[in-house]
């Protein structure tokens, strides 16, 4: 052993780092919390007992998690072929008008079995829609997709608040919302799913539409590894000039790319519109499409990374919402702090602590092997 | 020139590496190595790819730290932290891969990191007029305000030599710095060391070529497998010895073929013009290639040769002219992708493997397949049978002796000729009718050559027509049939190789007279335009 | 009786300079007059509207305030899973036994400082800036035109909204540029409602030398001399009484729409604005006042036809 | 006519004012390889700690100084994520600007108990409208004399540092041995690495540098362009100085025009809420506001070519590969 290796074992890699990472993210934040004169400990533990601690706390958790792991795998299919996506909060808000369309259409005709997979498709159709222009622009013109997406995500917000309050809106409603669909344009929840099975659960917003978000990633990565098209994204992604070299037609890679990716964030149409809220409304995204791009970039845009990833946001948001309530002195900026330091301690400064943890690593097998060499000899 | 007799050993060496070792990882690149460089005098370093040669520079200019180990200069024990640390004791170092800012203008590139004043207006004028004089002194034409990426490597070259002769290094280590030039610019390079080393500059040369050590060099040591193997007084050995040091067996440094005899065409191209942002690239093209038989291009590198690859492989869209395939006749109104020329059985190698011939991202295995990613061979109705690929690759790494032999490599982590024999392996094992291949050996071992070149010959008989695009001229003389010459997009002569010298290629290339550096630079169209060269 | 209390804001958050800030205001005075401690909770996303009632539900809190028109459905949903817990909802209309529903003739309010903006405007020009173009907000928006028209039949309207995002609701500088654009056009009195956007109206109102009309509780010190008055809505109020009402066992379900005649909405006057206010300007509000109270004025609501005949 | 675009233009100079002092921001940051998202944190961070200083010591210079501080500080913070540790340049922005959203607010909340708010400013406090001399001579020139007024005087210290930070960039940029080294980490590392030149040193200072520019634009919005700090008052202007910047392909002066173009939509789509069209009637107001990112990206897609970044932008520089 007498070459440093680079190379960690994978549990320290995997496990420990990013446990340290946490860890030393809820210290900072202990501190903070300290500061204002609460327990730091009793801080720590609503946070996890928020979001995890019993079936209702995890139901809204995996909620959360549902919208990250589509937002997540949106960017992180679009980063694969280097190609930045800011406008998944753009797409899965128009993924959520064309769910909507589709449920007011069609709930006073159509039985469940018809409207969901309409719905399904309306929902990534309307995604990519959004995506597309950015990505013909892109492709075509040379427009940056970074500026075009930007755009697109305020024109979102302007073409939904204009269809809501002039065409969508219930007729003497105050709130700019669509009327309630149908029973049959609900998705189950996930209580009503257990309930088939006989398992009683708490009423949550998590509902069936996180199978879809499995799915999902499971697509994702066949799609990425182990088809032809993954593999020309990803060469795309990795080298321009060798995906052309290849017989690669770029340009309709991006946009077919940027569609998928638009497709994915769509879906978070699905969850909030059909599985949620049952109805149209106002920033019923709330930030996730932007969310989506820390936990695609903190899932290394791998869908396994992406699931870890989008559990540890849904847990922030959960647990972060329980303890501003369980302690009011802690107010939801606080919470938002606290959600920054994590992201901060586990994924920019990621790599910190491993340096450090290298050190001792080595050392200690220095150790055991002087330790090995004593008791032989 | 050579063959200055060596000081006597009781000078203090301008170098003394001691016992230096380096590891990447598992992987040792340098065990205690040992090296001693006398002042005014050129000391070679020779070695297969990954033998450790570039590590070993990268140590002594402060890139790298060694693990262990003492660099002592001009007799001093010093401590190189950084490349400042380096460049202060008065090293200098021309890259294997360029150390250049390619949107940077060529003068900026050679200020920078030694601008002088904080501000530029006055560094600049005086970078200026030192850079001319240097020129001069050198006769290294170079356009101070031409951006440096627009210009052929032959020229970016030129600007890692002036950086370090504008920085006055009293000790230079060039890295393979001849693998892009063509003779002329290496006799040029060569006569610049020698003036160098007259003034007393102390130069170590890194180079796969023998034929270059044996020329310019005082004396010469060979690195294996992270060691220093051996060291020789140039005058005192020869090629063959040092190849045999280097590789650890005998090596047939000519390429061994027997007359070809080509028959049909396979290939005919006909006034193939291509040209970009306004510029020609391609000027009236015409050229034909028939099974069995290697066609060489000749030419100083940016002379077209990319784009006429480009353009017969279906990368860059025809704009003016035609190719015919056999019996498909592909024009701007009928063009075809590069997929479907591969199709047509069209192979092509790529000039720059890093660029365009391989995702150095990609495992090995992947970037075995590209452009063949779409074959039903290794497709499912979905899925990829990524079980297919596999076994692809670890038959083209058995048969081509591609190594390591292992296709979950990341591609990155071959040694630039295992790199190359991957890229080939991918293109000659489909069997093309036509293979086209830029630059076949740039970079890699003699070894490595020898494999290549056996294998280009061996296709050859087997009735494909290739086409060779080389900077090297020794290798389009050897392994070609039938030599073209290109220049400023035009070909300009076409010479039977078994007739061919040297010299007499080396004037086409640089278009009859007219002086190298002009012709290199850009835009003067009022030269002699001498289409046909009497043999 | 032992109350439990609770309140749930909506986004935007307890400081919003908007109807959310005036319930805080009316639970904090409940809180320091009473003692009793309150629940609360803010919610960031739209799910956890639902979340957050329920979880006060569950905790045994009574009586419940929601507020906001958003919250409607969530209040409509655990006020039925919790038939016994007292829910007041303010801003919207939930038809249940044990739900109070507080709205208020917005319109009404601001058709009174519509009449003050008119009179107060040389130019017979004066401004509307919301913060984003929602229902709620044209009904804001429409009373205060009519209230120009109606003390100066040739006063020009002119109306602006901030945004379409979330941050409309809190972008000064927009508010700010969208007054100056106003003042360009000739508007002297600029009327805004639109939470954190308005501090930039007011600010650039104050720096124009022109006047600026405050939203939904008493603004005038924030820019005292420049602030003409302010439309206030009688969220605290409401917030206060769900609270005191419960306490005393006053409170009572059902649908409390509250208007100028039950002092719901009015305008404000005090040390701030008294030297602005001119007995003209009294007189003539006064006038409106009593008109519309006594029902000789109707004053047109926009989201009864979702259309305004006066802008 | 003439009056309301020289108000629109007068508009124009007040909103793009921060916007360019944060393009610029961005452009040294990005030239050298670092990905800045974090310009809105900056921001916002910046705005409210000038808001507080100003507040508390009644000058408005020591809450620029502040704002400056506390931006370098975030730019720091960047740097270390980024360049000592080479993480992720885009989570670590990300990070820092839902630190700075959720920071401020906490701060202020429990500094003044108005959740976020501060308190009003006025009087040195503030940054208030320079008027040039000679304005009060030409109040009745026609055509220059309201140009001048309007136009070019009555704008307060802030909006002029920000046009001017950008013949500054520019300057330092190709001008300086700094710039032709920043210019050069942003592409080639290596190049600047073995030229003797330390990468990590170099992008240290161009977030410094960044962090400088983002405080003068946080102290304009809450000195000067308002009077006290409101929460998330930068309102995702951040986001609109970097697509600005990249408008303006990472160059100071086509940035500059970039965030004018948008400060000019943004003014002339204000100025055209609520006017009606001949034949088409009123236009949703929507559709205006939509109306400067719809521009956009039509000038985007018509008349400006490829954007290309700098080469080693959003890559930890690691040497041994
Ligand atoms: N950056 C690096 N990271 C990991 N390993 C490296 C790195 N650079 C070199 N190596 C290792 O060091 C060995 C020596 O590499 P080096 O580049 O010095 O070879 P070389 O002799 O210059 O080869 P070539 O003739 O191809 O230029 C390699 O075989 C490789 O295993
Ligand atoms: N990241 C890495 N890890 C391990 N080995 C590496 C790595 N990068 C490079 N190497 C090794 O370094 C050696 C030299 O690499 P390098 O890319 O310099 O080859 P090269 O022959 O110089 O290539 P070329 O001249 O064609 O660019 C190779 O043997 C390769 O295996
Ligand atoms: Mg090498
Ligand atoms: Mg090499």
């Amino acid at each position: 052993m007498s070459s440093p290796s680079k190379a960690l074992p994978a549990w320290i890699d995997v496990g420990l780092i990013p446990l340290i990472n946490i860890l030393l993210a809820f210290i900072v934040s202990g501190i903070v919390i300290f500061i204002i004169g609460e327990d730091p400990v009793e801080a720590v533990k609503i946070i996890v007992y928020g979001a995890f601690g019993n079936d209702y706390n995890l139901g809204y958790t995996l909620y959360y998690t549902t919208n990250f792991i589509f937002t997540g795998l949106a960017v992180a299919v679009a980063f694969h072929a280097s190609l930045f996506n800011i406008g998944g909060e753009g797409q899965a808000y128009i993924g959520g008008l064309g769910v909507g369309l589709l449920c007011l259409a069609l709930d006073q005709y159509f039985p469940f079995w018809i409207i969901l997979p309409l719905a399904i498709a309306a929902s990534g159709l309307f995604g990519a829609a959004w995506a597309y222009i950015p990505a013909y622009l892109q492709a075509y013109r040379g427009s940056h997709i970074v500026i075009t997406t930007i755009m697109f995500n305020f024109i979102a917000f302007s073409l939904m608040n204009y269809l809501l309050v002039n065409i969508l809106i219930e007729p003497g409603q105050m709130s700019p919302e669509s009327r309630d669909f149908a029973e049959v344009a609900h998705i189950p929840t996930m209580q009503q799913a257990a309930a088939w099975f006989g398992i009683e659960m708490s009423n949550t917003p998590l509902n069936m539409s996180i199978f879809l978000a499995l799915l999902s990633c499971v697509f994702v990565w066949l799609f990425m590894w182990h088809t032809r098209w993954g593999y020309a994204i990803r060469m795309l992604g990795f080298n321009e000039n060798a995906a052309n070299y290849s017989g690669i037609n770029t340009q309709r890679l991006i946009v077919g790319t940027m569609c998928l990716s638009g497709v994915l964030a769509g879906f978070v149409g699905i969850n909030e519109i059909m599985g949620v809220h049952h109805r149209v409304l106002l920033d019923f995204t709330a930030g996730a499409g932007f969310t989506g791009i820390a936990v695609a970039l903190m899932g290394r845009n791998h869908p396994v990374g992406i699931i870890i990833a989008s559990l540890l946001f849904g847990a922030l948001f959960q647990g972060g919402a329980e303890l501003s309530f369980e302690i009011p002195t802690i107010q939801v900026e606080m919470v938002k702090a606290i959600q920054g330091l994590v992201i901060l301690f586990c994924g920019a400064l990621a790599y910190m602590a491993r340096p450090t943890v290298e050190r001792i690593f080595i050392a200690m097998i220095a150790n055991k092997a002087v330790a090995g060499e004593q008791a032989n000899g | 020139m050579g063959g200055q007799s060596a000081p006597p050993p009781s000078i203090e060496p301008a170098i003394e590496l001691k016992a230096i070792s380096k590891s990447f990882g598992p992987v040792k690149a340098n065990q205690n190595v040992d090296l001693k460089v006398l002042p005014g005098t050129i000391h070679g370093i020779i070695g297969e790819n990954g033998a450790g040669k570039s590590t070993l520079m990268s140590i002594l200019y402060g890139f790298y730290e060694a693990d262990s180990g003492e660099i002592l200069i001009n007799g001093q024990k010093r401590k190189i932290h950084s490349s400042r640390d380096a460049i202060s004791f008065g090293i200098g170092m021309v890259h294997q891969h360029f150390m250049l800012v390619e949107t940077f203008t060529v003068l900026e590139n050679v200020m920078l990191g030694a601008e002088g004043a904080p501000l530029l207006n006055k560094s600049s004028q005086s970078a200026r007029e030192e850079l001319l004089k240097l020129s001069k002194e050198y006769s290294l034409a170079v356009d101070p305000d031409a951006m440096t990426g627009d210009l052929p490597v032959g020229l970016q070259q030129r600007v890692e030599i002036l950086k370090a002769l504008y920085r006055g290094a009293e000790i230079l280590i060039l890295d393979e710095p001849t693998g892009v030039l063509t003779p002329q610019e290496t006799d040029q390079l060569f006569k610049i060391l020698d003036i160098l080393r007259s003034r007393g500059v102390s130069i170590i040369l890194i180079t796969h070529k023998l034929q270059e050590i044996m020329a310019i060099t005082d004396r010469v040591s060979v690195m294996r497998a992270g060691t220093m193997v051996s060291e020789r007084e140039t005058a005192e050995t020869n090629k063959n010895e040092l190849a045999e040091l280097m590789v650890g067996r005998k090596v047939l440094l000519e390429v061994d073929k027997t007359d070809a005899n080509p028959s049909e065409i396979l290939l005919e191209a006909k006034n193939l013009s291509y040209s970009e942002d306004g510029v020609k690239k391609l000027d009236d093209v015409s050229l034909t290639l028939k099974a069995g038989e290697i066609v060489g291009i000749a030419g100083v590198s940016g002379n077209g040769q990319t784009e006429l690859l480009a353009a017969l492989s279906g990368i860059c869209p025809l704009q003016t002219g035609s190719i015919k395939i056999g019996s498909v006749k592909i024009d701007s109104d009928n063009p075809k992708t590069p997929k479907e020329f591969r199709d047509l059985s069209v192979g092509h190698v790529p000039e720059d493997r890093h660029r365009m011939g391989m995702v150095t991202a990609f495992n090995a295995q992947e970037s075995a397949i590209m452009g063949f990613h779409d074959d039903a061979a290794y497709n499912g109705k979905f899925l990829m049978d990524n079980k297919a690929v596999e076994q692809h690759c670890v038959r083209l790494m058995k048969d081509y002796d591609v190594r390591p032999e292992d296709p979950k490599l990341k591609s990155a982590n071959f040694s630039g000729g295992n790199q190359q024999k991957l890229v080939l392996a991918r293109e000659m094992d489909r069997h093309p009718k036509v293979l086209l291949v830029g630059q076949p050996t740039r970079g890699v071992d003699i070894g490595a050559i020898e494999y290549i070149h056996k294998n280009l010959i061996a296709m050859r008989d087997a009735g494909s027509a290739i086409l060779v695009v080389s900077v090297e001229l020794e290798e389009i003389m050897s392994l070609s049939d039938r030599i073209l010459v290109m220049f400023e997009g035009r070909i300009v002569g076409e010479v039977d190789a078994k007739e061919a010298d040297a010299r007499q290629l080396g004037l086409l290339m640089g278009n009859a007279g007219a002086q190298t550096e002009a012709a290199s630079s850009e835009n003067n169209s009022n030269n002699i335009h001498s289409e046909e060269i009497p043999a | 009786e032992d109350i439990k209390p609770a309140v749930v804001f909506d986004m935007g958050g307890k400081f919003d300079k908007s109807f959310n800030e005036g319930v805080y205001n009316g639970v904090e005075k409940f809180s320091k007059e009473t003692g009793i401690k309150y629940r609360e909770f803010e919610v960031t996303n739209p799910s956890q509207r639902e979340q957050a009632i329920r979880k006060m539900a569950q905790r045994g809190a009574d009586p419940i305030v929601g507020v906001g028109f958003a919250q409607g459905p969530a209040i409509e949903k655990v006020a039925k899973e919790y038939p016994d817990v007292r829910f007041t909802i303010i801003d919207s209309v939930v038809d249940l036994p044990n739900v109070q529903s507080v709205v208020f003739k917005e319109h009404e309010g601001s058709f009174l400082v519509g009449v003050l903006a008119a009179m107060a405007s040389e130019n017979q020009k004066v401004g509307f800036i919301g913060g984003m173009d929602i229902p709620l907000i044209r009904k804001f928006a429409c009373g205060y035109a009519q209230g120009a028209k109606y003390a100066v039949g040739s006063a020009e309207v002119y109306s602006n909204m901030t945004g379409t995002t979330p941050s409309a609701w809190n972008d000064p500088s927009k508010g700010s540029e969208l007054a100056k654009s106003q003042f360009d056009k000739g508007a002297d009195v600029i009327f805004a409602a639109a939470g954190g956007t308005g501090i930039g109206v007011y600010q650039a109102a104050k720096d124009a030398g022109k006047y600026a009309i405050g939203v939904d509780s008493n603004q005038n010190h924030l820019q005292p001399g420049t602030m003409l008055t302010s439309m206030t809505k009688g969220v605290d109020v409401a917030a206060y009484n769900a609270f005191k009402d419960a306490m005393d066992g006053t409170w009572k379900p059902g649908l409390h729409a509250l208007g100028l005649a039950e002092n719901g909405v009015d305008w404000a006057l005090d040390d701030n604005n008294k030297s602005l206010i001119t007995d003209a300007m009294k007189a003539k509000v006064k006038e409106a006042r009593d008109g519309i109270v006594s029902g000789s004025i109707s004053v047109h609501d926009f989201t009864s036809d979702n259309s305004c005949p006066a802008l | 006519m003439y009056l309301l675009l020289l108000s629109t233009l007068d508009s124009t100079l007040r909103v793009s004012a921060p916007l360019v002092l944060c393009a610029m921001a961005g452009i040294f940051s990005e030239r050298s390889g670092i990905i800045d998202i974090s310009l809105e944190g900056k921001l916002l961070g910046s705005a409210f700690a000038a808001a507080v200083v100003a507040f508390e010591t009644g000058s408005a210079f020591l809450g620029l100084g502040a704002a400056i501080v506390t931006s370098i500080l975030m730019g720091l913070l960047h740097g270390f994520a980024c360049i000592t540790h080479r993480g992720n340049q885009v989570v670590s922005g990300l990070a820092i600007n839902i630190l700075a959203s959720g920071l401020t607010v906490t701060l202020g909340g429990a500094w003044y108990g108005k959740g976020g708010q501060t308190e009003t400013l006025s009087g040195d406090a503030r940054f208030s409208p320079i008027t040039f001399p000679g304005a009060e001579a030409l109040v009745d020139v026609p055509v220059i004399g309201p140009l001048y007024i309007e136009l070019i005087s009555g704008h307060n210290l802030l909006v002029y540092i920000a046009f001017l930070a950008v013949p500054v960039t520019w300057w330092v940029l190709y001008k300086t041995r700094f710039g032709l080294r920043l210019r050069a980490v942003g592409e080639n590392p290596q190049a600047v690495d073995t030229a003797g030149i330390s990468v990590t040193f170099l992008r240290y200072r161009s977030v410094i540098i960044a962090g400088i520019l983002c405080g003068i634009a946080g102290a304009y919005l809450s000195t000067g362009q308002n009077a006290a700090f409101g929460k998330e008052m930068s309102a995702g202007q951040g986001y609109i100085a970097l697509a600005a910047m990249i408008f303006g392909k990472w160059k100071p002066v086509p940035g500059l025009l970039a965030c004018m173009l948008f400060g000019f939509l943004d003014a002339m789509a204000v100025r055209l809420q609520g006017v009606e069209l001949p034949g088409i009637g009123e236009i949703p107001v929507q559709f205006m506001q939509a109306l400067p990112y719809v521009l956009t990206v039509i000038l985007l897609a018509g008349f400006i070519g490829k954007a290309v970044a700098p080469k080693a932008i959003g890559r930890p520089y690691v040497k041994e590969r």
